[in-house]
């Protein structure tokens, strides 16, 4: 397979042009049209819309019942509060609620995560919230090709997908293949093999883990670092197989930790008899600070864990057992 | 164009199809058979009947919480209706849905829905993929006034228009959401006077008559077939029943309101208007029609004793599609 | 004290009218306005709204900052996802991103959880979706005294609340005292006291849980119910000592598991390495299994957790150490 | 009532002070001294300026996104603007805030807000307060042509009207939404035709031309007053500037469309105003009063260099009052 260095912002647009080739039926909505799509697609499947979350939400729900595979831009993930009714009482209940017989494939993109100074309603990692329902996919990659990867999955699958995507890594490059390759959601990855401590990190916080994890090999420490890559379906075998390997868990998350996707993954490592007899100390979350976000940089960045925080995590697991 | 006599009587069958399909629901429900909520078109008929025979089968409609009424206009099955109001395996949504949830995508009828306002937006985006396929294909929101005051109305109607989307929004105005009424909830008359604000025809007809229903329709339909985009109509009708048919529900409307609505039952009407115009329809006919009917909701009746209910264990199909 | 027996939607709504006639700034905000409240406390004081979730809610936001204490009920719970964004983005964020200057003492009250056959869209229990937000407090009141003595704190409490009362409850009869009370928010409460296996348990599964325990103890097992009637504040130090004396811990939730409250209380549990090492056996969520609520009661019945499956939970917990 | 002299004086320097304000912000946040983003009100002073003028200074307001002017109209401090700004403990917000989330509820000025139609409804709630307290208070909300097109104007309108609350609702219409022009996303040409379906009502205005923004505002502020209801007052006006003022922001807007409305600059159009009118205003009193400005500016930027950082541990304070 050849390969291009590309960046994690720039493999979201190659995954959404190269779909929207491939497939008359997709079409995109967001409150701003892109022009080099619009000259490549056109206004009718590159769609401007009035800032008015909930209705076009909405409209790509009942467009995808009708035959289109729509894919829809939110932007930051927080204006889709405004549309929560279309999310939670119609799109994840659609398909279910009236017995299967229609499909809903469909893609809501956000971007989630903060380190930019833009403050509370600005910067939010909620992607716990949607954990709760059943009936969405959920995606949160961490690198280019785990970005175009995934997305084109979740545009090519028949449910409703929401793409969570890291506001601090769309700059940030990696090698993506020349050719069409998608990722499968439910697997998880190991982004770096060891065997004193897993770690599973989410989004950003996988390179805070894969520079953590570089610092304490100096220190003799073995560090796995695991990235579900998906929140829905979570990959749990991969991520107790590592537990049950090392015996010590951290887990890094960009959010707060209440209720947390941080939550669920100590829930189901520790609920499992096997893993939790393998673990040799209580795991331990390394989360953000559950406060909104601040919008002065030395406050926030205070709210946010790094890699500094994950080498204490590791450096308290591996004390403790 | 005026409705023919034929088609006159296929609007009668369908409203009393409905009238008859809901009593039945409403005595099953409180016989313990039916399940949840049950909320009743009754007295609204010829606003769904009216609206749905200027419909082409492949135009698609969208529901509310009061939805029997247009599954029947757009040409559901009685039988799957029911046996989904009782549970059951056969039942629209193998039991999944009820009442609220009632939809066959094979027939255009996108869904009944339990929130307010739910389905206006998804609609618009049947109108979306119609107005893609370039088939000059009509897609219909039918929503309370109650609906009219939530943002989802607002937002998707100015969408439609934006965007010139063949789209029928038919705003049923009852006069109540629930226990609270619409003076208390909304200062202008007409929730058509709102369609200006979006650069769109808004139409006000009486909701009680079919014919005039039916040839509004005609027109709004036939300008989003043309391209030209949405209407707002505006039917006002009322409903017999209290909000729902819970044994017990108070009903806080006037007696003089509703005696004044009842007086003027879509039924009667038409079947006067048939009389009259038409000379050779009598009492008799009616009751052998209604006869009919009746045999038809006994039949779907049994149709839903006799499906199983689901198994328990089918909670778990249907959460994601393949 | 001098009790009477009440049900446990009385209970609510002794709370409602008390704290209207004690403190003339409060008003209340639905799409119904019951005749009852309107007799006694007027049109102005008791609003029905037009079926506009989003804007009451807001509303509700900006009486409070002007010194009311408006109480809003959406009724179900599933109503209030069109009123979101005013949750998440302002409610819970308003206090803060404004640096403290003024407060929002306001109470949002929802019915949740299932059993009544009213399917996907009138069935949920999405507690755990506000609980990664930080601003917000949460009370889940099981009895009628806790019904009555947390909603009355909520309503005096200068933060936005939300009060998450049990459809299944409603009927529920129980003492309540006649004097005035108020129960602090963040104060678990042992509803039976045990000592092998402590059982979590949230709302109508706090009298599951009960009923489990009393079939327990035929068999030889103390079982202690903890009810942590607030999830915000969550009251960690009990749940944790409970744990800590009984070495094994049930969850009861009838939300689905994932990223639930049942998922954070697991996580606070074994992420607390003195507890974690108290912990004779793996934690076990028993929930809702993670689907949309379906019509037809079997199949709904078989959705939700109860004593049976507690009962099975405990065994398990029993059984594994 | 028209505008005394000496109240067009004071009008023009708080444009200008606003004008001068963001210019500097701007800068700053080019510079590296400002974070996250910054939306500049450039073009539109005299909307803010008009409409606070005819309010009481315990009159009520609520902004959006782009809420330096709104603040400074309502008589914010400088100082303390700059200091949050620049993420400092004497900000307004002690550094929690920055550019979109200013506020200061001592003066009535409820907060700019970075979810488009955010504040539409919390205003209104704002309103209900007044009429509640029955001080004749009155509640004025800003928002842009974007924001109209969201739910939660529709919602808060209509429920306004209802109630007949003292609110004034002002939509400064730029003709753009971000990069999204107005007539992509709505048909109908005016957002005050709106008011119309909520039997209240909408009145446009010349944006740009401050003293009849403000022959507007005393219009509606006196019926809202006198208990009468909510108005919609739609401000024709342009930003001079792009959405943000993010280095190397594009701008789709079309070269001919910008001259046209920087030629109706409110700043220039009221100096030739006054000095037509009064005769004695000359350039040169325009330049003494634009150097006092840019020293209280350049005073508020030393104020806010002078003020501290928080503390990084201040991150967990006011996430709960007591
Ligand atoms: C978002 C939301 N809020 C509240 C409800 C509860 N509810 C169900 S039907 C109804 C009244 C609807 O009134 P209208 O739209 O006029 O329809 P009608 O019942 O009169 O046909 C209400 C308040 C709901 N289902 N969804
Ligand atoms: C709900 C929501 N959607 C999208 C955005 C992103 N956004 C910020 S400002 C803006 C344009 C607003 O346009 P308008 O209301 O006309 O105000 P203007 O910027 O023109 O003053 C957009 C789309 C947002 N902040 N909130
Ligand atoms: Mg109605
Ligand atoms: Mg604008």
């Amino acid at each position: 397979m050849s390969m291009r260095e590309i960046s994690y912002g720039r493999a979201g647009m190659e995954a959404l042009v190269e779909e929207m080739r491939r497939d008359p039926t997709t079409l995109h909505l967001a409150t701003d049209a892109p022009p080099s799509l619009v000259e490549e697609f056109g206004e009718q499947r590159i769609r401007a819309t009035p800032i008015a979350e909930n209705a076009f939400s909405g409209i790509a729900i009942g467009a995808a019942g009708s035959g289109l595979r729509p894919i829809v831009n939110w932007s930051m993930v927080t204006f889709c509060f405004v549309a929560m009714d279309q999310i939670v009482n119609q799109a994840s209940k659609i398909h279910y609620m009236f017995g299967g017989q229609q499909t809903f494939p469909l893609v809501f993109r956000s971007s989630v995560g903060g380190g930019t100074s833009l403050a509370a309603q600005h910067s939010q990692s909620p992607y716990s919230m949607f954990m709760n329902l059943a009936g969405l996919k959920l995606i949160l990659p961490s690198t280019p090709y785990d970005m175009k990867g995934l997305l084109k999955s979740a545009i090519r699958d028949n449910n409703p997908v929401l793409s969570f995507e890291s506001t601090r890594l769309m700059g940030l490059k990696g090698e993506v293949p020349d050719e069409d390759y998608t990722i499968p959601l439910g697997v998880a990855d190991v982004k770096r093999e060891g065997k004193d401590v897993t770690v599973i990190a989410l989004a950003w916080l996988v390179h805070e883990a894969l520079a953590a994890a570089e610092e304490m090999e100096k220190e003799g420490v073995s560090v796995e670092v695991v990235d579900p890559r998906t929140l829905f379906p979570l990959d749990n075998d991969l991520m107790r197989a590592s537990v049950q390997k090392t015996g010590r868990l951290v887990i890094a998350d960009e959010a707060g930790p209440t209720a947390g996707a941080s939550a669920e993954i100590a829930a189901l490592v520790t609920e499992d008899p096997a893993t939790f007899k393998a673990l040799k100390a209580a795991p331990k979350r390394v989360c953000a600070l559950q406060v909104p976000i601040p919008y002065s940089p030395d406050m926030e960045n205070h709210v946010f864990p790094n890699r500094k925080r994950i080498i204490a995590g590791i450096r308290e697991v591996m004390e403790a057992g | 164009m005026s409705a023919s006599p034929e088609l006159q009587r296929d609007m009668l069958r369908q409203m009393q199809t409905i009238r008859r399909f809901e009593e039945r629901a409403s005595d099953d429900y409180k016989g313990g058979d039916i399940y949840g909520v049950v909320h009743c078109y009754i007295g609204e008929e010829a606003s769904a009947v009216g609206i749905c025979a200027a419909l082409r089968p492949d135009d698609q409609i969208i529901s509310n919480h009061r939805g029997h009424g247009h599954c029947i206009a757009k040409g559901a099955d009685l039988n799957r209706m029911m046996a989904e109001l009782y549970g059951r395996v056969d039942g629209y949504c193998k039991g999944k849905g009820g009442s609220m949830h009632i939809a066959d995508f094979s027939i255009g009828m996108l869904g009944a829905n339990g929130i307010v306002g739910g389905g206006l937006s998804i609609l618009t985006g049947a109108g979306l993929a119609a107005q893609m396929a370039g088939n000059e294909g009509v897609a219909v929101c039918f929503f309370g006034d109650g609906a009219s005051n939530a943002g989802s109305f607002h937002e998707s109607l100015n969408i439609a228009a934006s965007w010139k989307l063949p789209v029928l929004y038919v705003c049923e105005h009852n006069s109540w959401a629930a226990d609270t009424a619409a003076k208390k909830t909304h200062a202008a008359e007409n929730m058509s006077d709102r369609a200006k604000g979006y650069g769109i025809p808004g139409i006000v007809v009486d909701g009680n008559d079919v014919l005039a229903v039916y040839e509004a329709a005609q027109e709004a339909v036939a300008r989003a077939r043309a391209g030209e985009g949405p209407t707002l109509l505006e039917c006002k009708t009322y409903r017999h029943r209290p909000h729902t048919e819970r044994p017990g529900a108070v009903d806080r409307r006037p007696e003089e309101e509703k005696a004044a609505w009842m007086a003027r039952d879509p039924i009667p009407m038409l079947v006067e208007h048939l009389k009259q115009q038409q000379g050779q329809f009598s009492d008799e006919e009616f009751t052998a029609m209604d006869d009919e009917i009746l045999a038809e909701i006994e039949a779907s009746v049994s149709y839903a004793k006799a499906s199983p209910f689901p198994a328990p264990e089918a909670a778990l199909d249907d959460v994601f599609a393949d």
